[in-house]
């Protein structure tokens, strides 16, 4: 912290012309750099683990050519992907066309403006960052949509529409589930909302919203598009649904924000039902001590990589569910229980049960 | 219940009754009516003998709170010039419903149902001392009309029953308007305090006009008459008989109790353009009369013509004024009365003759007839007893009322007199000619001699018109009598500046 | 700092383009609804800033609801296009057409 | 209290950039042969038929419908959410009336088949 | 209240359609019945409550209110028994169609104790969403949901120019409750600018209220929504929503902008005589009897308006009064139409009436005394609606304008005499007997010969409509 302000003061002496805002965008981009670099990174050895940690279960390598155990696969794909041909569909609207993939990857990114990593640790601190959360991971759908309906094809259509379907589906169950969050914490500030969950294990959320965690966990399996849930893709049914037309860098791009909108999942989780950057160990006598040195944000990280091994355990382990199953289990299983449990916390709340609802 | 009231409703829920009768009794239906109409006349005579001739104030008055937000009241009663129209009234309705016995076989009840309610209806306009009871009947007895013109009419007839229906309606609602002005101005619409409202000439200008637009048409004045001959011509013999002798009177009273007494100066400024308009519906109208060939088109221009009377007798008032000498306006005044009555009984009595003719051969062109008296001699006495009334022959009671409305236009100018006067000789023209081409002369039709002359219904009906045209036309008094009193304070409320 | 009058120029001007996009629309249903979206964005905007600068939420209360009864709007409105288009064929403007007097 | 959005504004920019800027990077990387074969719609192997704006399942539509509604519920409870531990009973019974009647919609939908999914 | 009541009863009665088999589905309509004639009777027992306003100052509870709604629960438990007819005619019969109507009926409650801008809105929204429902019922039917589509569009962007209106009172105002608007109006030290933008606000809100109302030229809906929607829904939404309209009306205009009356008034008075010129004239040339009565309906707005114009107690009740009277003639009119509807079989046209008066005597007879009602020919109620207006406007001082009106009145009697001519003087091409049920030919003769009755002795209503303000 101290080292930041440090540079902070140093910016604005060493270049005395600038005025606040300049100086305060220069500093942005630099948080967002410190912030996106490794991101990427993230994207990257992610889809490397992924493909490593699949292959494990299935008994097999995984990527092991390209560098020491594979380890510069994720970079030889982005070359590949780079040096392909963008191909523009005869049919398509080709400025739609273009514009989906930036829609689909922008709001990816733009979320994490609000994340906190560890008490104090931002890019800004909005008092409704969780709303901003949702508004803008929601503008996702349209980049699928709009993908679907440019590329002027049947398939990418028919992916466009499913996917568009089953994220509104899911959307409104995220909903209803952070509103519980909500409940417990008074605050729609992710902060806040972190900062509550102090104080041990017991304090999370996860354990008086154990189901809405599991809701949350589906959901946002189904809103990445991950299996079991990848009807969207279903390269066996509509090979590759909304990416049918999409080539090189076009397609990576969705690939890019696919991957980034996982890891955002996987922080979200943590920090609503799993105490964000609150060590574990918090008021457990021994232990507790043992662990102080831990910064916060290691154990973000640490508790975010946990929920992204489970994606892959998950993809690994289960068969795909067929669409209408999905669809079922959003409204007729996941958006009952919501609501019944609004109630349920609600009427804890007036009664101040446990340590949540004091 | 009192005796207007009376009046009024026992008619119209006769009608109703009747209604229920239906039209499946269909006897028993004409039956009852006539007997409602009958007991309506035997009541209505009693308005007669216990009449109070010496005075202008009204005489039988009801009075009931109806709609209090504007003080309107239920507020009847009749005065000289009210009590004769209302007999009038019984009395044809009488007549109408014994013409229409046979002739009628589509839905008989409903037509003498109609005919009940409507002759309730215009004794609630000749009664009615509020303005809004008066409009309300006025325009209610529109209703009837139009479906006896539109159901029982002749061919053309939804054409001219909705040309009759929109014509008087679209006149009468300009008066609305001037009643409600005054009811804001004077916080009453009673007619008597109407009376007594001062107005400022502007005002009164267009009062006048608005009112002129709902009596003239009803009379019918000269530009906006066209209605009357269509209507009449389509309607069936009872209801060219009821618009004639009634209807048009309503017009002429609404002269009578609105336009003069409310806005009199308005009426002196404007009684000479009324004065020409009567006399190019006299004069012109009756040489339009001259050229039909059709007799109920005939009769119903020469309706306008007769009226044309009523409406110079009433202006001419003021130009026949002459202080300390109110003879001559009077004359024309009471002249006007008489011929409405007059032409109450005489127009009735010439539909229903052509009504007769009609029956039998389903004609009324002149040209279908000819020799009509080898065939049915009875019929044609009396016909041609009231071709003459109708004409104005002296003795009968047309006489009267045109001779006194052109011996008070003398008074006013003696131009006047002499283009009314010519009408005489036109009215006698067409009658007479009509007169001669179907009645005399040989049988050019071989139908004509088929028909039979008047049964015992038509007989009575024609004998009982008969009677009265004739005693009219000799002994007029005692109509003249019972509304001298009333047009002298009519006379003086016309003459007294308001302004 | 922006001012109330910017705010109300900006609605104002979000509001014309709505309003004059419905006048000059002759072919699309759906742009005519967006065009009514605008308009009512523009209401948004005028409450929102209004309620800022008075210090006074029941602006915003407002536009909370209206934002509700927008949605529901589309949502009906949207249905009764299905509609059309299942017995027209067509969403176009001018199918709209049988209803002559 | 403003400049706290700043940052959204720099991120959103950025967002776009990075959808952007790799795509810039392949068109200007990659080679560029376009054929009217390879530009062609995709098709499981045979000439494309059919209009590739195909008539869908109306019931896209109706989720789509039914997520504007929920969406906007979802709305309404999260201000609710916020201060429901201050509002006591009074809230508690006000949100109970309101989730009441979603869920009155709800049932209604789910017994009119809406959520059914062929 | 009533609304209370309403809201729970809609609920009940959705729940309850859902779980009834098909041979009950009668239950609908007879607890939908149930339930508004609970309604009226709950508003009817607030009656002569002192004036309350709740909700901070967001509902009001007055006598007009109460009068309102009990008007309302009435003629639509009126409505229900014709609507009935239609949909088992038509097979419409369903159980939604109720609870929307009664979501309309909440929605017009509110409306008419809204006392807030906001409360005022969502009422209208209420009512508007389950129109356009209402109207797109009829699926199959292009006429309908074209009608529905119309509605929408239209009644959308008068939503939106409403709210635009709202949103300048509010800033100006600073508050959105008429009790606060009133008193910021009738602040005797308004700057110009304020005036201004008072006044700028103020076209808005009356371009808003006339779309609703359907006043000329923001009609461009109603003969279409008339002509495209089943005639049940046409029934209703022509009938009671007029009063709700009005109530929006006097809430806003009057009892919160009242202080600007001299503003809104030009407004309306233009408004007023383009809709009956207008109503009348096009009127002439229909020859489907919706249409036709779609046209007469504006040219009734107009009148309704004229009372509006005149800025006082008594004008405002005669508009009152219009309104009730309208209500009066056309649920029974289009009671007439749908009277007229076999299975399979719709009604629309007027040579559809011909030879009416043969067959069934005692309907023409009734379907002549509601058209020469609305021409406004005594002794029927429509007359002294009109007369009561009229009255009111030249004691206002617009002569004129009150002679505008009535030689429309005249035209527009052309066109209702065209159904009179229809069922009296013409002969129908083929007999058509009555299939209506005893419950719908009882309550429609009753609701024709009220407009008698009530012609008759007028007096109660008129004072009635009057001690509303």
């Amino acid at each position: 912290m101290e080292l930041w302000q440090s540079f902070v003061g140093l910016v604005y002496e060493s270049i005395p012309w600038l005025d606040g805002n300049i100086a305060a965008i220069i500093i942005i981009l630099v948080k967002a750099v410190a912030l996106i670099m490794p991101l990427l990174l993230t994207v990257a050895y992610f889809t490397y683990a992924e493909r490593k940690v699949i292959g494990y279960m299935q008994l097999r390598i995984g990527p092991n050519r390209v560098g020491p155990k594979g380890w510069l696969q994720p970079i030889a794909d982005a070359l590949k992907l780079m040096t392909k041909e963008i191909i523009f569909p005869s049919k398509a609207n080709i400025y739609l066309f273009l514009l989906a993939p930036i829609l689909a990857i922008a709001p990816a990114i733009a979320v994490w403006a609000v994340i906190p990593f560890d008490e104090g640790i931002y890019v800004t601190n909005l008092d409704v960052s969780l709303l901003y959360v949702l508004a803008i991971g929601s503008i996702g759908v349209y980049g699928i949509i709009l993908a679907g309906w440019a590329s002027n094809s049947k398939y990418p259509l028919l992916g466009a529409l499913r996917s568009a379907s089953l994220l509104v589906s899911y959307e409104i169950v995220i909903g209803f589930a952070l509103v519980t969050v909500v409940m417990i914490a008074g605050s729609v500030n992710l902060n806040t909302i972190v900062a509550d969950q102090q104080g041990g294990m017991l304090n999370w959320y996860f354990i008086p919203l154990f189901p809405m965690m599991i809701i949350f966990f589906i959901s946002a399996l189904v809103e990445t598009n991950r299996a079991p849930f990848d009807v969207v893709e279903g390269e066996s049914e509509i090979v590759g649904g909304t990416h049918v037309e999409y080539s090189g860098m076009t397609f990576a791009v969705f690939f890019l924000a696919e991957y980034a909108n996982m890891i955002l999942m996987a922080v979200l989780a943590v920090v609503m039902f799993f105490g964000g950057w609150h060590s574990p160990f918090e008021g457990v006598p021994y232990l507790e001590a043992v662990f102080a040195w831990v910064p916060g944000i290691i154990w973000l990280l640490a508790k975010s990589t946990f929920f992204m091994f489970l994606y892959l355990w998950v993809r690994a382990t289960f068969p795909r569910f067929r669409y209408d199953q999905i669809m079922r289990l959003s409204w007729k299983v996941f958006l009952p229980m919501t609501i019944v449990w609004i109630f349920v916390v609600a009427l804890m709340t007036q009664l101040h049960i446990g340590p949540w609802f004091a | 219940m009192e005796l207007l009231s009376l009046l009024i409703w026992l008619p119209i829920l006769g009608g109703i009754f009747v209604i229920l009768i239906g039209n499946d009794r269909a006897d028993t239906a004409r039956w009852v009516s006539v007997a409602i109409s009958i007991l309506v006349f035997v009541i209505s005579l009693s308005l007669y003998t216990e009449f109070d001739s010496t005075t202008h104030l009204m005489q039988f008055e009801e009075k009931a709170s109806w709609i209090s937000q504007f003080n309107i009241y239920y507020h009847l009663g009749v005065d000289g010039i009210s009590m004769p129209l209302i007999i009038l009234t019984t009395f044809s309705t009488i007549l109408v419903l014994a013409a229409g016995w046979e002739v009628i076989q589509t839905r008989p009840a409903h037509y003498m149902a109609a005919f009940l309610m409507m002759e309730g209806l215009i004794i609630g306009v000749f009664s009615a001392l509020d303005a809004i009871l008066f409009y309300a009947f006025w325009e209610a007895s529109l209703i009837p009309m139009l479906l006896i013109i539109g159901v029982w009419g002749g061919d053309n007839r939804v054409y001219a029953a909705i040309k009759f229906f929109l014509y008087t309606f679209l006149g009468s609602v300009f008066m609305l308007v001037s009643l409600i002005y005054m009811y804001n101005k004077g916080g009453s619409f009673s007619i008597l305090d109407m009376h007594n409202l001062s107005l400022t000439a502007t005002e009164q200008a267009w009062i006048f006009w608005a009112f002129f637009m709902a009596f003239a048409v009803k009379v019918p004045m000269f530009p906006v008459h066209t209605w009357l001959p269509d209507a009449h011509v389509q309607a069936p013999t009872g209801g060219s008989v009821i618009l004639a002798a009634i209807m048009l009177k309503m017009g002429g009273y609404g002269f009578f109790r609105f336009s003069l007494p409310i806005t009199p100066d308005a009426s002196l400024e404007f009684s000479e353009i009324v004065i020409i308009l009567s006399l190019i519906a006299i004069v012109y109208i009756g040489f339009v009369a001259l050229v039909q060939r059709d007799m109920k088109k005939l009769i119903a221009y020469s309706s306008i013509s007769h009226m044309g009377f009523v409406t110079l007798g009433v202006f001419a008032l003021f130009l026949a004024y002459q202080p300390g000498a109110a003879e001559g306006a009077l004359l024309g005044l009471e002249g006007a009365m008489v011929q409405m009555i007059s032409h109450g009984f005489i127009s009735a009595a010439m539909f229903l003759v052509v009504g007769v003719l009609y029956d039998r051969l389903h004609s009324r062109e002149i040209s279908t007839y000819g020799g009509v008296i080898n065939s049915m001699p009875k019929f044609t006495g009396f016909a041609v007893l009231f071709a003459m009334a109708n004409a104005g022959l002296p003795g009968t009671s047309g006489f009267v009322g045109e001779f006194m409305v052109i011996l008070g236009a003398v008074q006013a100018n003696i131009w006047y007199a002499v283009l009314a006067g010519t009408t005489l000789i036109v009215g006698a023209a067409y009658t007479l000619w009509m007169v001669k081409r179907v009645f005399w002369g040989a049988i050019t039709n071989p139908e004509v001699s088929t028909m039979s002359d008047l049964n015992a219904r038509e007989f009575s009906i024609l004998a009982v018109l008969a009677v009265a045209v004739i005693a009219m036309g000799i002994y007029p008094q005692p109509v003249i009598e019972v509304m001298q009193v009333s047009i002298e304070h009519l006379l003086n409320q016309a003459l007294v500046s308001k302004l | 700092m922006v001012s109330l009058s910017d705010y109300l120029i900006l609605s104002s001007v979000i509001f014309c383009i709505g309003l004059v996009g419905i006048f000059i629309n002759r072919t699309n249903i759906i742009t005519l609804l967006m065009c009514v979206e605008l308009i009512l964005a523009a209401v948004n905007t005028n409450f929102i800033a209004f309620s800022h600068f008075l210090g006074n939420e029941a602006g915003q209360i407002f536009v909370f609801f209206i934002l509700t009864v927008a949605a529901a709007e589309v949502a009906i409105g949207l249905a009764i296009l299905t509609l059309l288009f299942r017995v027209r064929g067509s969403i176009d403007v001018d199918v709209t057409n049988s209803l002559k007097g | 209290m403003l400049e706290n959005y700043l940052p959204i504004v720099v991120f959103i920019m950025l967002g776009l950039g990075f959808g952007a800027g790799p795509m810039l990077i392949g068109y200007l990387l990659g080679p560029s042969k376009p054929s009217e074969e390879k530009n062609s719609q995709f098709e499981c192997g045979f000439p494309a038929f059919g209009d590739s704006r195909m008539y869908f399942n109306v019931r896209y539509y109706l989720v789509a419908i039914l997520f504007i509604l929920f969406d906007l519920e979802v709305a309404f409870v999260f201000p609710w959410a916020v201060v429901q531990s201050q509002l006591g009973w009074f809230g508690f019974i006000a949100i109970s009336i309101f989730l009441f009647i979603l869920v009155v919609g709800f049932i209604f939908e789910w017994k009119n088949g809406a959520l059914e999914w062929e | 209240m009533p609304e209370i009541f309403l809201l729970s009863a809609i609920v009940v009665v959705l729940l309850l359609d859902l779980f009834l088999t098909k041979p009950f589905k009668q239950v609908t309509y007879y607890l939908t019945q149930a339930s508004l004639l609970i309604t009226g009777v709950l508003a009817f027992s607030l009656m002569g409550e002192p004036q309350t306003i709740i909700f901070g100052g967001s509902f009001i509870l007055d006598n007009m209110a109460s009068v309102f709604k009990v008007f309302m629960a009435g003629s639509t438990m009126v409505a229900m028994v014709y609507t009935r007819h239609y949909l088992t005619q038509h097979s419409l019969f369903r159980g939604e169609y109720f609870v929307l109507v009664m979501l309309a009926v909440l929605g017009m409650m509110v409306m008419i104790s809204g006392y807030s801008l906001l409360t005022l809105y969502l009422g209208l929204e209420i009512l508007s969403l389950s129109l356009y429902t209402l109207i797109a019922i009829a699926r199959e039917r292009a006429g309908a949901v074209e009608a529905a589509l119309k509605y929408f569009v239209l009644g959308a962007i008068a939503s939106g120019l409403l709210l635009y209106g709202m949103s300048m009172i509010y800033g100006i105002s600073g508050s959105i409750n008429i009790t606060d608007i009133a008193n910021f109006a009738t602040s005797a030290n308004l700057a110009s600018r304020e005036t201004l933008i008072l006044n700028f606000g103020l076209v808005f809100l009356v371009i808003g209220i006339a779309f609703k109302l359907g006043a000329v030229p923001f009609h461009m809906w109603v003969p279409d929504v008339y002509q495209g929607a089943p005639t049940s829904v046409t029934l209703f939404l022509s009938t009671v929503p007029k009063i709700a309209a009005v109530a929006m009306l006097v809430r806003i205009l009057v009892d919160g902008l009242g202080a600007m009356h001299a503003y809104w008034a030009d407004l309306f008075m233009v408004l007023a005589v383009l809709s009956i010129a207008l109503g009348s004239v096009v009127a002439l040339m229909q020859t489907n009897i919706k249409r036709m009565l779609a046209y007469s309906t504006i040219s009734h707005v107009g009148f309704i308006m004229l009372g509006f114009v005149t800025g006082v107690v008594s004008g405002y009740g005669a508009a009152v009064f219009y309104v009730l009277v309208y209500i009066l003639m056309s649920l029974a009119a289009f009671g007439m139409i749908i009277l007229l509807n076999k299975k399979g079989f719709e009604a629309d046209q007027i040579s559809d009436f011909k030879g009416l008066s043969k067959h069934s005597p005692w309907f023409a007879l009734m379907m002549l005394v509601i058209m020469l009602s609305m021409a406004g020919v005594p002794p029927f109620i429509g007359f002294y609606s009109k007369l009561f207006i009229l009255q009111q406007v030249i004691s206002a001082g617009f002569v004129t304008i009150a002679v505008i009106a009535v030689v429309f009145a005249v035209i527009s009697a052309y066109y209702y005499l065209q159904i009179i001519k229809s069922m009296y003087f013409e002969d129908g091409d083929t007999q058509r007997t009555i299939t209506a049920p005893m419950d719908m030919q009882l309550i429609l003769s009753i609701n024709a010969i009220l407009i008698l009755a009530v012609g008759l002795f007028p007096d109660f209503w008129m004072k009635l409509s009057v001690s509303l303000f």
